[in-house]
């Protein structure tokens, strides 16, 4: 079981239509390699569920401005200035959620939930916009959001060993790890040399080995 | 420092920083805070030396220290406002998850925000203008319901001087019926079940000035005081 | 803000009649220390959520046999022998559930969710039993469960900071992560010295300080 | 070792060692494994050394090595059946919400249970007898309803010689429409929508002797083969 590979040869798993699950805030712990090479391949209609969307200048923001992507789910787009008039002309298909509802709902569909129940975006227009469906449950009402999965995610990872099990630092581990529970397949650009199995000590480990498919190693 | 020269320190507070100033003097030893982007990014400077606060970033952080030094910022140490920042000892990185987990279980003490509108009820408009560009809410809308206590820090009127405490919001919410405290550099309003209670104003204005310049109903307490900023 | 304090002291903010997440999976992870106490303070009309009670030469075991427990709620409980038959004769009321249900009532609890949607018991007698409530959500049928709470929750951690910040270690780890998002005030027993501020690597935190109110230094 | 040796070692195989051999050779290197109490503890040392698995745990383990040796046990490396244990290089420890979201999320590739009673629908009871002493479900139900695939390794009857394969079951279930695959020391019987599929029979017993042993209607496969114990 080798989980090692090349960039090329991890992003060419992805299939035109596919929905992606491309981890980061701001472009903190997002693959930027990955991302780029996602453009340099020309994969099309793509759906990608990210918290912001990156900026215009990063291979993220480049990849949701390059007409390849149908829809996008976010939290936040305060950077991608062009995005809302894209929306308005009907070249993508916008859906924000709420950063919260937005984490929670990958986390039900990572770890096999019906769905989230928050108090976010309750009375709001999330609600008036049916992203929302309003249920009545232990003597409160709640909005109701389905669980999100991807058919591939993307995520950087600080440390890693070759078995797949991940570390992030810092700010870097934001929607990274809950996403690598939601994807099909799973891909990991890795900042720091790859370890051996064994070498990461158990306690410390953000992501099991088992749920990554595939390691990228970034130059070191 | 004497007296006089207090004074005019005092006087020489922008709007802002008068609003700032007076939000950090509701936070309590411990308290673990989310302070949003602009003018909640004011409040630490003010905040009492025997006082230690907890700032919560949304991607991630408790214990947000202050910005990174020019030349030694990490590229993986970023405040929810993505500035380079540092962390404080004894705080802590974690996912985006647990970040949410801890806003909306109730353990965020205060969230202090920004407003476009607000309003009697304590509905909140902060996120989106009608016909606005659409920049998204964030994490705004589980702040407002998750945290302790959600604090309102907003010039009292617009840029054009038209209120921005109304009867009614007009603008999408963020939060229905969330608002608990809203500071001006005007005023320091309670949002009670009865409506906006009008507690404090400050030094340099009146009662019936405030009043002109809401378009809410206020409610005057009996023990009104002059805001201490 | 000092949190440090004595077992005597920690254990006597429980009232009567509180709601107490326990921590642990068997023994591990228990905080053996503070359930001892509640015996030995004689806490009366207590609900407890804990895996499994224990058994009945462990603390817990002995405070769920004291019959100043009134309801248990558990996922198993095959060490205590004497449990049905006390559930049978009215002296204690045992809720089971499944045990990643529990786990995400309580999770659910802790970070302000309206319940948990699992597929786990549906059409077996915890369905029928009614504990948990068939919903039909995004075309599926699910058992809703509301979250769970405590008034205090009482834990195990291996290492700690002076502000409360907990690492576990091993199989430790287990429901006490969770638990202390869920009590309205958290108690932890902790094995190993207790550090300074600062002094654990903040990547490395598994419950943040501001979470934990109480920390009690196990002997050294 | 000779063909005759082998033989040997064959025939002293338990009917529970059967069953773990069988099983055994259904993972693939890599496999994510939830082995139950009992019976499936016997399977690990029938895993050809060419494959790899991975035991989870429910407590928070993947990668649950050998036993502990006596003299070397950790008091915090306990595993999911209560045995101190040890830890594989390259496993981790997590909490109960990780695990179970491993579990229901369908990361566990293979769940292996015991049986008190399985029918034909692949409903699965084996975890209370009605009017017996009450024990509790544990992890079962989650491990049911989210493992990739659900395999019973069970005796092919009880104690007193009734069948545990059933048209209906009577006892509580753990699982509804759950069971994948049900391994016996007789036969290998898959569930499909059609009902229970028998592929393979031991070299020791014949159709009909496991038709005779078995409440529940059996398909007989075509391709039908003796299983390799």
């Amino acid at each position: 079981m080798n989980k090692l590979t090349t960039v090329e040869e991890a992003v060419s798993i992805i299939k035109d239509g596919d929905t992606l699950m491309i981890g980061g805030f701001y472009t903190v712990g997002t693959p930027h390699d990955l991302a780029e090479e996602i453009i340099r391949q020309n994969k099309k209609d793509l759906t990608i569920i990210n918290n912001d969307g990156g900026n215009p200048d990063s291979p993220l923001g480049r990849l949701i401005y390059s007409g390849n992507v149908k829809k996008v789910i976010l939290s936040w787009c305060g950077y991608l200035n062009e995005l809302p008039d894209m929306v308005k002309s009907g070249k993508i298909e916008l859906e924000l959620n709420p950063q919260g509802t937005l984490i929670e709902r990958i986390r039900a569909g990572g770890f096999g939930l019906g769905g989230v129940l928050t108090k976010s975006g309750i009375n709001t227009i999330i609600e008036e916009a049916g992203y929302g469906k309003r249920v009545h449950l232990n003597g409160e009402d709640w909005l109701y959001h389905p669980p999100l999965k991807a058919d591939v995610t993307l995520i950087e990872a600080y440390k890693a060993d070759n078995f797949g099990n991940l570390l992030f630092r810092g700010t870097q581990r934001n929607f990274n790890d809950i996403m690598c529970y939601a994807g099909n397949i799973v891909i990991a650009s890795v900042k720091k040399p790859i370890k051996k199995k064994g070498e990461l000590a158990p306690d410390t480990i953000m992501v099991q080995g088992p749920v990554v498919d595939y390691l990228v190693q970034q130059e070191v | 420092m004497n007296v006089s020269e207090q004074l005019t320190v005092v006087k020489t507070l922008s709007k802002k920083e008068k609003i700032a100033k007076r939000v950090a003097q509701m936070f309590r030893d411990g308290s673990l805070v989310n302070l949003g982007v602009g003018l909640p990014t004011l409040i630490p400077s003010f905040i009492p030396k025997e006082v230690e606060i907890w700032a919560h970033a949304e991607n991630g952080i408790v214990g947000v220290g202050p910005p990174a030094l020019k030349g030694e910022e990490d590229y993986l140490y970023v405040d929810a406002g993505n500035r380079f920042c540092t962390i404080k000892p004894g705080g802590s990185f974690f996912g985006s998850a647990t970040s949410f987990g801890l806003i909306r279980g109730g353990h965020v003490d205060f969230t202090v925000l920004g407003a476009m509108q607000v309003d009697e009820e304590g509905n909140l408009a902060n996120w989106m203008v009608p016909g606005g560009k659409m920049a998204g809410m964030g994490g705004a809308m589980d702040l407002v319901v998750g945290a302790k206590k959600v604090i309102v820090a907003s010039e009292h009127c617009t840029r054009d001087g038209s209120p921005k405490i109304l009867k009614k919001c007009t603008f999408p919410l963020t939060g229905a019926r969330v608002v608990d405290i809203i500071v001006t550099e005007l005023a320091y309003i309670e949002v009670t079940p009865e409506g906006l209670l009008l507690k404090e104003i400050s030094a340099d204005t009146t009662i019936d000035e405030v009043i002109s310049k809401t378009e809410a109903e206020l409610i005057i307490a009996d023990d009104i005081s002059v805001m201490n900023v």
